[in-house]
C-alpha cells in the first residue's frame, strides 16, 4: 500500500479511536482501507481486532522440523563422510546425533519465527509508508487509504465528530 | 694398599690380573675409514662403546645423513654428513646384550652439546678465570711439546697426567707415554669401577651390602639383565634379594627385603650370618677355604659375632639375621655383594674380607650363580704403578691412584711442572676439593684434554679438546661384567663435528715430535694403528679360529664391535693372598663427634649423573630421579620422623654442616631412610660445567672429611658425620607428587 | 507509580539517553583500561604461548574454563527468567525483563569467548565449525565441545532476538524524538515500525513463541556445559546429577546477577519509581528458592559420593571437604547458602540492600563452585604420582578481570543507548492504563459489505 | 586381521632404572623444558616410572610402575576431541594427529592415566643439539598435545620391511624404544591379535592386571604384579 493519498485523524485515546473506526465503518469504508496506528498494542480494543489470526506458530513448527532435519543430516552425514572410530563408539553415535538434532530444531524454530515476524509485520521495508510521529506521543492514528475524492469531506467530518483532535490529509484533490 | 687393589678385595678377594704387554707391532697397515656414503633417510647402525661409566657397554649408533652447521678451516658452513641419531645397546655384546641404562643414551648430547669446546684453547686471563682464546692445533701441540721436553730434569721438576681409570689400548698408550717420559700416570675416580662379574642370573639368593648394582655400581646393565633372569627368567624359580643399607637406594627398592643396618656394620653382619651358618652346621668351617683363613676367630665359629651380641650395634634384630642366614644357606646358589657405601667406611677392608669369607662359605665363588672375574687378557689391561715417590725408578709402566698424586705433591711440596688432565675432575670429585684445586693450580703448566670446561679444566693453560666418543676410535678390555673375555673395539661412528682431536692421537703426535724413548715406546702414528697392532697380537693369541688372518680378525672385530669368545671360562678369583695379619673387626671411624654432628652423612651415586660427570646433559637433568622424582636439582634425604622433630617440611631448605663445610639444599622427607642418616646424591653442585649444570644444587663431596679406608688410600666417603638445620622455605622440582598413597592395583601382595 | 502518565514514563525512561555525566565517562575509562590490559594479556599469551598461563599438567583447565562456565551460567539470568515470567503472565515482570535479557546476551557472548581464549592454538579455532573444508575433515560430533558450539549459537540467536524484538517499538519512539545522526541510526534500527495492530499482534505472538522456545534451549545449554565434564571419566565429574545441578546453579547465579544489575540501574539511572522494592522482593524469593535447591543438589551429590566410597572420588571429596581446597569450599557454602538463606528468608531482611548483599555472595559463591568443580578433580585424578596443583598467573587473572570489566562496560553503554526498561510494555501495563476505561461497546462487524 | 599392538610390563622385573624414560626422549624428539618449566609441571615424559612407598621406617616397601599411554580400546581421550586429533587407528593405537590438534586439552583431562603431554611453548634445541633429532618423528609446535605412540614410526618401519620381504612381521621384531632399552626385559611388546605371541602369552598370566581396569577403558598394556618369594626358609 505504497499510496501517498490518504487522510487520517489523530485521536487522544483508545475510546475516541474506537469511535473513529466505527464512524469510518459506518461511512462504508472497508476494513482493508482503514488505517490504524498506535504506540501501544491496545489489544483489548475493538479498533485493533481485525488482525488477530496468524500462522506464525505453525510456521515456527515447520521451521523447527526443517532445522531438525538439517541437524540430523549434518550429524549423520558428517559422521559417515568422515568415518573415524573413537572411544569404541559406533560410527553413527545416537546420543550426539540426538543432541545436535535437538539444538538445530530449536534454531530453526527461532529463526523462522523472526523471519515470519519481519515479513508479516511488514518490517524493515524501504518504501515510504504513511506515518505520523505524533503517534509516539500517545496519539492514535485512524485514517483511510485512497479515499474517493468525493468522500473526503464527509470522512473528515465523521473523524472529527468521533473526536479526532487533528485531521491531516495528503494526495490529489 | 692402593685403591684399585682394595676395590678388588671388595669384589672377591682377587688380585689384579697382571698381563704381559704386546710386542712389536708391524706397520704398513690399511687404515679403516668409516663409511660416509649414506642414503638420505636410510639409517645405518655402527658399533661403538659407551664411555660414560666404567662398565664399558657395547652400543650401536644409528647414523643418518644430515646437514650440520660446522666450522671447517675457519669457515662456517653446512656440511652433509653422517650424524648419530640414537644409541642402543649392541645385541651381540656380551656385557649389555643390546640393553642400555638411562645414562648410555647421553652420548648423543655429549656429542651435540652446545657448550662443547670446538677448538684448542689458550688461556688469556688469570689462571682459572675461564678466559681463553682459540688457537690452531699446530700451535697447541707445539706448546705442549716445548713444555714436556726436558721434564723431568734437574731444574724442571716432574710432570704428571691425571686421567679417569683407563683400560685397553688407551691405558697402554698413556702408561707408556708417562713411563717413557718419566712422568706419573694417576687415575682419578670417585666411585668404584672394574669389579667382578656376578652371575645373578642363576643365583637363588642374593645378599647385597650397600651395592647399588641395579643403578650405578660396577656393570649395572649386565647385572640388571641377570637380575631380570633371577626374578622371572627361570620358570617356577624366583631368587630372593635382600639388601642391607641404611637407606633405600634405587637397588634396595627392588629388594624383597630391605634391612636397614647401621653404617659400617656390613662386615659385622656378614660374619654374624657366617656365625649362624657355622653354629647351625649349615656349612662346614673348612668349606670357606683361603678366604676364611684370614678372618680372626673363624675356626672358633666367630663367637663374637653371635646375632644377639651384635644386634644393638648393627641395628638388625637377631631373629632377622638368623632367618637370613638359614635362607641363604638353604637356597644355593647364594651370592653376596658388597659395594658403594659399604666399601666407603674406614673399616671397609675388614668388611670386604668378611663378605668374601661369607661368599666362600656359601660356596658361590667362581661357580655358576656366584661371582668371578672376566678371564685374563693377553693385553695390558690394567696394571698398577707401584707406589713410589721417585718416578724414575719403576719396574714398568702403570698407573697409580690420585691419592698418591696428592701425597707426592704434599710430601715433596713440589707441584708438577707439567700436568695433563683427561676425563678426570678431581676438583669436583675430591673431599676438600678447594685444597685439591690449590694443589693443582700450583702446577707449572696445565693442559687438559677435556671436552668441556669443568672445575679442573678451568685451571688449564691449554685445552686440547678430545673427540666425542662417537667421533673417536674406542677400545676397551673389560675386567668385569661378563663371564667371558671381552675386548671391545669401535671405529668412529661419525666424523668430528668440531675442530677436535682424539687424546691418544695427540699423545702419539707429541711423542713423535719429542723423539727419543717416547717415540720408540709409541711408534704408531695414530691411535687406530696402535689398536690394530694390539689386535694382531690378540689374533695370534686367541683369534685364530675366528678369523682367517689378522686383517680379517681386525675388520670382523670392527663390524661386531669387538672380540669375545664364548669358550673362555670365568676365572675363579684367586682367593686373596692370605695377608699377613688376619682381619680383626674394627669400629668404623667417623669424622665429627656424635654430639656435635648427630647424623651419618651418606652420599650416593646419582642414577642420572653417576659421579657428576653427566650433570651437563639436559636429558639427564630432566629425567626424574627414580626414587625422589626430582628434576634439575639436588636434595637432602631426611627420615620423615626426624624431619618432624626438626620442623622440616618437604622442600624446605636445610643446611647440612660437617666439620669440613656446609651446604644448603632442599629437603626430601621420606620414610625410606634411617632416622639417624642424612643422604644426598652426588652429581649436582658444579661451579663450572656448561650452561645446564653450572651453579645448580650442591655438591655433597665438598663437605666430606678426608677419611680413608684403613690400610688403603681410598677415600672413605661414607665416614662423615653432619648436623642439619632448617634454613627456610624452598622448592623441590619433582615430577611425581607426594608418594605415600599407593593405588590399589599396586598394593603389596 | 500509578501516578505516572505515559508522557512521564517516556520522559523518565528516555532521560538516561540524553548525555552522560563525568562520572559515567570516568567509569567507562576505568573499565576500558582493564579491558585493554586483558587484551594485551591475551595477545601476549598468543605470542609467547599458552604456557604463560598457570594451567599445567594435570590441571589442564583452570580459570578460563571456570569463567566459561560461570558466564554461561550467568547468562541464564534474563531470557530464562523473563521467559518464565512472560508465560506465567506475571505483570510485575515488565520493568525487569529487558535489563535481565541484556545480561543474557552479554554474559553469553563473553562466556563464549573463553573456549577460544583457552585454546593452545586459538588461530585454528574455526576448525571447530562444521564446514566443508579442503582438508575433507569434519569436526567430531561426539565431542561435547561440538555440542557446546551448537547449543551456544542457538541460545545466542534465541536470546538476542528475545531482547531485540520488544525493543523495536521503543526504537521507533526514540526515532520520532531524536534528531540528526541519532535519528538516522534509530530510524534504521526501528525497522520502519509504525504500530499498526497487525505489527503489534505479530510482535506479541512472536514473543509468545520465543518464550516457549527459549526455555528448553536455555536448559539444554547448561546441561551441555555440564556434560563437558560429566562425559569424562574424571573423579567427581562423571556424575548423572551434573546437568540439573548446573542448570540450577546457572539460574541461581543469573538471578543474583540480575538483582545486582537492577540495584545499580536503580541508583545510577534514578529509576526508584520503576524498579520497586516488590521487584527485588519477588526476585529475592526466587533467589531463596534457588539457594535451597542449590544446597539440595550439593548435598545430594556429596552424599552419593560419600556412600559410593569410590577411592578416587573420595580423594577428591576429602580434598574439598577438609583438604587443601576446603577453605574455598566452605567459603562457597557460606556465600551460596549461609549468607543468602537468612537474609532472603526473613522478610525484614529481604530489603533491596539485603537482596543485593545476598546476590553478591551468590555471584562469588557460584564462581567458586565452578572453580571447585574443575580444579580439585583434575589435580587429584586417580594415580597419586601425577597429582598436581594449580596457581593462576597474572595473565589469567587479568583476562578474568577484563571480562568482568567488559560486562560492566557493555551494560553501561547499552543503558545509555536503549531505554533499559521497556517503555511500551510499561505503558501497556494494566495499572498504567487505569486512567482510561476499557471498551465495552460491541463492534458491529463491517467486514461483510 | 590387522595387528593389535600391545605391551606387557612385569613389575617383578622392573627396577625403576628409567632407561625407558631417556630412551623415549631420544627416540621421539621430546624436548626438555628446563628447570623453571619443569617446576610448573610442564616436563614431558611420555613414559614415567611411578614410585610408591608403603609403610614407615623400618618396614618400608617400594613399588615401581612404568606408566605410558595404555592405548585403550575404549579410550576416553578419543571421543572428546572436537577435531579428531586423537582417534583410534586400525591397529588399535590411540593416534594423535598433531596437525589437527587445536589444544583444547580435553583429551588430557579425560585421560585417567595422565599420560598426555602438552606443548605449552614452542620446543627448543640449542644448536647443535638439534642434530640429535630423529628424522622419523615429527616435531610438535606450541599448543599441541603429544603422547606415547608405541613408537609408531618403528612399527610402520617394521611392517614395511616385512611387506617388502613378503612375510609376516615376526614376534619381537618390532620394539618401541623403551622396550628395546629395558635392561631387565620388564617390558614386552607384540601383537595381541596373535594368541601365540609372547605378549599374548604373558598377558594371559595370572599376575596380569589392567591399570584402572575398573574404568572400562580396555587398556592394551598389561601389568604383571610383583611376585613374592617362594623359596624355602630352612636348610
Amino acid at each position: 500500500m505504497a499510496s501517498t493519498n490518504w487522510i487520517y485523524g489523530l485521536f487522544p485515546g483508545p475510546d475516541s479511536a474506537d469511535r473513529g473506526v466505527r464512524a469510518l465503518r459506518a461511512a462504508g469504508v472497508v476494513q482493508e482501507k482503514i488505517l490504524v496506528m498506535s504506540s501501544e498494542p491496545y489489544e483489548e480494543y475493538s479498533f485493533t481486532r481485525a488482525e488477530h489470526e496468524t500462522l506464525m506458530p505453525w510456521l515456527a513448527t515447520a521451521g523447527g522440523i526443517v532445522g531438525g532435519t538439517c541437524g540430523y543430516l549434518l550429524a549423520r552425514l558428517t559422521q559417515v563422510a568422515y568415518p573415524i572410530t573413537v572411544g569404541n563408539m559406533p560410527r553413527v553415535s545416537p546420543f550426539p546425533t540426538a543432541i545436535v538434532t535437538y539444538e538445530l530444531t530449536m534454531f530453526g524454530a527461532v529463526l523462522t519465527t523472526v523471519i515470519t515476524l519481519l515479513i508479516t509485520a511488514r518490517l524493515a521495508r524501504k518504501r515510504p509508508e504513511p506515518y505520523d510521529p505524533e503517534i509516539s506521543n500517545g496519539k492514535i492514528l485512524i485514517g483511510v487509504v485512497d479515499p474517493a475524492d468525493s468522500a473526503r469531506a464527509q470522512l473528515e467530518d465523521s473523524l472529527r465528530q468521533a473526536g479526532a483532535e487533528e485531521i491531516k490529509s495528503t494526495g490529489s484533490r | 694398599m692402593q685403591r684399585r687393589d682394595f676395590i678388588k678385595i671388595t669384589a672377591a678377594g682377587g688380585a689384579a690380573a697382571a698381563l704381559e704387554g704386546c710386542g712389536n707391532p708391524d706397520h704398513h697397515l690399511i687404515r679403516f675409514i668409516p663409511e660416509e656414503d649414506l642414503l638420505p633417510g636410510i639409517a645405518t647402525w655402527k658399533p661403538s662403546i659407551c664411555t660414560l661409566c666404567p662398565a664399558g657397554c657395547g652400543t650401536l649408533v644409528r647414523v643418518m645423513q644430515g646437514e650440520a652447521e660446522v666450522i671447517r678451516n675457519g669457515q662456517l658452513g653446512i656440511l652433509k654428513m653422517g650424524l648419530a641419531k640414537k644409541i642402543e645397546g649392541n645385541p651381540a655384546h656380551p656385557i649389555n646384550q643390546g640393553k642400555l641404562c638411562p645414562r648410555g643414551h647421553g652420548e648423543l648430547q655429549v656429542t651435540y652439546h652446545p657448550d662443547r669446546i670446538r677448538s684448542p684453547l689458550q688461556r688469556t686471563g688469570e689462571r682459572g678465570s675461564g678466559q681463553f682464546k682459540e688457537i690452531t692445533w699446530d700451535e697447541a701441540i707445539k706448546q705442549l711439546v716445548s713444555q714436556l721436553s726436558g721434564v723431568p730434569g734437574p731444574s724442571r721438576g716432574w710432570w704428571a697426567m691425571i686421567t679417569s681409570p683407563l683400560r685397553g689400548q688407551r691405558k697402554t698408550i698413556v702408561d707408556d707415554f708417562a713411563y717413557a717420559l718419566h712422568g706419573g700416570h694417576f687415575e682419578f675416580e670417585f666411585f668404584d669401577s672394574a669389579l667382578p662379574a656376578v652371575d645373578l642370573g642363576q643365583a637363588n639368593y642374593l645378599l647385597s651390602f650397600g651395592a647399588d648394582f641395579l643403578g650405578t655400581w660396577n656393570s649395572p646393565v649386565a647385572q640388571s639383565i641377570s637380575y631380570g633372569r633371577m626374578r622371572k627368567g627361570r620358570p617356577g624359580q624366583r631368587g630372593k634379594f635382600v639388601h642391607f643399607e641404611s637407606r633405600i637406594s634405587q637397588t634396595a627398592a627392588s629388594a624383597d627385603e630391605w634391612i636397614p643396618s647401621r653404617p659400617g656394620m656390613d662386615g659385622v653382619l656378614a660374619l654374624s650370618l657366617a656365625h649362624v651358618i657355622l653354629r647351625d652346621k649349615l656349612r662346614s668351617a673348612g668349606s670357606a677355604g683361603g678366604a676364611a683363613a684370614s678372618i680372626d676367630g673363624w675356626t672358633q665359629g666367630l663367637p663374637d659375632f653371635a646375632p644377639e651380641k651384635i644386634e644393638k650395634q648393627s641395628g638388625v634384630p637377631a631373629a632377622t639375621i638368623t632367618r637370613i642366614a638359614h635362607e641363604s644357606a638353604a637356597n644355593a646358589p647364594a651370592v653376596v655383594l658388597m659395594g658403594d657405601s659399604a666399601a666407603a667406611h674406614t673399616n671397609a677392608v675388614f668388611s670386604a674380607r668378611a663378605v668374601n669369607a661369607l661368599n666362600a662359605l656359601l660356596g658361590s665363588v667362581g661357580k655358576p650363580g656366584g661371582s668371578a672375574f672376566s678371564p685374563a687378557l693377553p693385553m695390558r689391561g690394567s696394571q698398577s704403578m707401584q707406589p713410589t715417590s721417585n718416578l724414575s725408578h719403576r719396574e714398568g709402566p702403570g698407573s697409580a691412584s690420585f691419592a698418591m698424586f696428592r701425597d707426592m705433591v704434599t710430601s715433596t711440596s713440589k707441584a708438577p711442572q707439567v700436568l695433563l688432565l683427561h676425563n678426570a675432575n678431581p676438583v669436583f670429585g675430591s673431599a676438600q676439593g678447594s685444597q685439591v684445586r690449590d694443589l693443582i693450580a700450583k702446577s707449572g703448566f696445565i693442559a687438559s684434554f677435556s671436552r668441556f670446561i669443568d672445575e679442573t679444566s678451568a685451571l688449564a693453560d691449554l685445552v686440547l679438546p678430545d673427540h666425542s666418543p662417537l667421533e673417536s676410535w674406542l677400545d676397551d678390555a673389560l675386567e668385569s661384567g661378563s663371564a667371558q673375555t671381552v675386548v671391545s673395539l669401535a671405529p668412529p661412528a661419525m666424523a668430528p663435528l668440531h675442530n677436535t682431536r682424539s687424546m691418544p692421537d695427540v699423545l702419539l703426535d707429541v711423542a713423535q715430535q719429542l723423539g727419543g724413548d717416547v717415540a720408540k715406546a709409541l711408534p704408531w702414528k695414530t691411535y687406530d694403528e696402535a689398536l690394530k697392532a694390539s689386535f694382531s697380537e690378540l689374533y695370534k693369541e686367541k683369534g685364530t679360529k675366528n678369523a682367517k688372518d689378522a686383517d680379517d680378525f681386525w675388520s670382523k672385530a670392527q663390524e661386531q664391535g669387538g672380540w669375545w669368545s664364548a669358550d673362555e671360562k670365568p676365572s675363579a678369583p684367586a682367593s686373596s693372598k692370605a695377608t699377613a695379619s688376619p682381619a680383626k673387626y674394627t669400629e668404623p671411624q667417623f669424622d665429627g663427634s656424635a654430639d656435635d654432628f648427630p647424623f651419618y652423612f651418606l652420599p650416593f651415586a646419582s642414577q642420572m649423573f653417576y659421579d657428576g660427570s653427566l650433570a651437563h646433559l639436559p636429558w639427564m637433568q630432566e629425567a626424574p630421579d627414580p626414587l625422589s622424582s626430582v628434576m634439575w636439582g639436588t636434595w637432602v634425604e631426611i627420615n620423615n620422623r626426624t624431619a618432624e622433630k626438626l620442623g622440616v617440611k618437604m622442600g624446605d631448605i636445610v643446611a647440612v654442616a660437617s666439620a669440613h663445610g656446609t651446604l644448603e639444599a632442599p629437603a626430601l622427607v621420606t620414610p625410606a631412610i634411617a632416622p639417624d642418616v642424612i643422604a644426598m646424591p652426588v652429581g649436582q653442585g658444579h661451579t663450572s660445567y656448561t650452561r645446564y649444570a653450572s651453579n645448580r644444587g650442591a655438591n655433597p663431596i665438598s663437605i666430606l672429611a678426608p677419611m680413608t679406608v684403613a690400610g688403603t688410600d681410598a677415600l672413605a666417603w661414607a665416614a662423615t658425620r653432619v648436623k642439619i638445620s632448617r634454613v627456610g622455605e624452598g622448592k623441590l622440582v619433582m615430577f611425581g607428587a607426594s608418594m605415600e598413597e599407593t593405588p590399589k592395583d599396586l598394593k603389596h601382595r | 507509580m500509578a501516578a505516572k502518565t505515559p508522557e512521564q514514563i517516556t520522559d523518565d525512561l528516555l532521560r538516561p539517553l540524553q548525555g552522560a555525566s563525568g562520572r559515567y565517562w570516568s567509569f567507562l575509562a576505568l573499565f576500558g583500561g582493564v579491558i585493554v590490559a586483558a587484551l594485551c594479556a591475551f595477545s601476549w599469551q598468543v605470542y609467547a604461548g599458552i604456557g604463560v598461563a598457570g594451567i599445567r599438567r594435570p590441571v589442564f583447565w583452570g580459570f578460563y574454563i571456570t569463567n566459561f562456565v560461570f558466564w554461561i551460567g550467568l547468562s541464564h539470568a534474563g531470557t530464562l527468567i523473563s521467559a518464565i515470567l512472560r508465560l506465567a503472565n506475571a505483570t510485575w515482570r515488565r520493568p525487569v525483563t529487558r535489563c535481565a535479557e541484556v545480561i543474557t546476551v552479554f554474559a553469553l557472548s563473553i562466556g563464549a569467548t573463553f573456549p577460544i581464549i583457552h585454546l593452545g592454538r586459538p588461530w585454528l579455532a574455526f576448525w571447530l565449525f562444521p564446514y566443508p573444508s579442503e582438508r575433507g575433515i569434519w569436526p567430531n560430533i561426539r565431542s561435547p565441545l561440538l555440542w557446546d558450539f551448537f547449543a551456544i549459537n542457538t541460545y545466542l540467536l534465541g536470546s538476542v532476538t528475545f531482547l531485540l524484538l520488544p525493543m523495536i517499538p521503543d526504537m521507533a519512539l526514540i526515532r520520532d524524538r531524536a534528531i540528526g545522526l541519532r535519528k538516522k541510526i534509530y530510524t534504521i534500527v526501528a525497522l520502519g515500525w509504525r504500530g499498526t495492530p497487525k505489527q503489534w499482534h505479530r510482535l506479541e505472538s512472536a514473543m509468545q513463541i520465543m518464550a516457549v522456545a527459549v526455555i528448553p534451549v536455555a536448559v539444554s545449554v547448561h546441561s551441555i556445559v555440564s556434560w563437558d565434564f560429566a562425559m569424562a571419566p574424571v573423579p567427581a565429574w562423571h556424575s548423572t546429577i551434573f546437568a540439573p545441578y548446573f542448570v540450577c546453579g546457572a539460574i541461581f547465579s543469573g538471578i543474583a546477577a540480575l538483582i545486582i544489575a537492577m540495584a545499580l540501574l536503580r541508583k545510577f539511572l534514578h529509576l526508584e519509581d520503576y524498579l520497586l522494592r516488590i521487584h527485588f522482593e519477588n526476585l529475592g524469593k526466587l533467589l531463596l528458592v534457588m539457594s535451597l535447591l542449590w544446597f539440595y543438589f550439593v548435598f545430594a551429590e556429596r552424599l552419593t559420593v560419600w556412600y559410593g566410597n569410590d577411592p578416587s572420588e573420595m580423594t577428591v571429596f576429602w580434598v574439598t571437604q577438609t583438604g587443601s581446597f576446603s577453605p574455598l569450599f566452605w567459603l562457597m557454602v557460606v556465600c551460596n547458602f549461609v549468607i543468602p538463606f537468612p537474609i532472603l528468608a526473613i522478610k525484614k531482611l529481604r530489603t533491596i540492600t539485603g537482596c543485593v548483599i545476598a546476590s553478591i555472595g551468590v555471584v562469588i559463591g557460584m564462581w567458586l563452585e565452578r572453580f571447585l568443580i574443575i580444579v580439585p578433580s583434575l589435580s587429584h585424578k586417580y594415580l597419586p604420582y601425577s597429582f598436581g596443583t594449580y596457581r593462576p598467573t597474572w595473565v589469567e587473572i587479568t583476562i578474568t578481570a577484563g571480562t568482568f570489566a567488559g560486562m560492566a562496560m557493555l551494560y553501561m553503554i547499552f543503558a545509555k543507548t536503549v531505554p533499559i526498561i521497556s517503555i511500551w510494555e510499561l505503558k501497556a501495563a494494566p495499572e498504567a492504563q487505569s486512567h482510561h476505561a476499557p471498551a465495552l461497546a460491541p463492534v458491529p462487524d463491517s467486514g461483510a459489505d | 586381521m590387522p595387528h593389535q599392538w600391545g605391551m606387557v610390563i612385569d613389575l617383578d622385573r622392573c627396577t625403576g632404572c628409567e632407561a625407558c624414560v631417556v630412551a623415549c626422549h631420544a627416540e621421539n624428539n621430546i624436548s626438555t623444558v628446563g628447570e623453571d618449566q619443569a617446576s610448573r609441571g610442564r616436563a614431558k615424559h611420555w613414559i614415567r616410572v611411578e614410585r610408591y612407598f608403603e609403610g614407615e621406617f623400618p618396614d618400608v616397601k617400594t613399588k615401581f610402575m612404568p606408566v605410558l599411554c595404555q592405548q585403550c580400546d575404549a579410550a576416553p581421550c578419543e571421543p572428546v576431541c572436537p577435531t579428531f586429533a586423537s582417534y583410534h587407528t586400525i591397529e588399535g593405537l590411540n593416534g594423535q594427529v598433531y596437525n589437527r590438534c587445536i589444544g583444547t586439552r580435553y583429551c588430557a583431562n579425560a585421560c585417567p592415566y595422565n599420560v598426555r603431554f602438552f606443548n605449552w611453548y614452542n620446543p627448543e634445541w640449542e644448536k647443535p643439539l638439534n642434530l640429535q633429532l630423529n628424522p622419523d618423528v615429527s616435531l610438535r609446535e606450541v599448543g599441541v598435545m603429544e603422547k606415547c605412540t608405541f613408537c609408531v614410526q618403528r612399527i610402520k618401519a617394521g611392517e614395511i620391511q616385512a611387506e617388502a620381504e613378503k612375510r609376516a612381521v615376526k614376534d619381537g621384531e618390532i620394539q618401541p624404544a623403551c622396550v628395546q632399552s629395558c635392561p631387565t626385559t620388564a617390558m614386552v611388546f607384540g601383537d595381541l591379535s596373535d594368541p601365540d605371541s609372547e605378549v599374548s602369552r604373558l598377558a594371559r598370566g595370572n599376575r596380569g592386571i589392567k591399570l584402572l581396569g575398573e574404568l572400562g577403558t580396555l587398556p592394551k598394556v598389561t601389568y604383571l604384579q610383583k611376585d613374592s618369594w617362594h623359596g624355602s626358609e630352612n636348610a
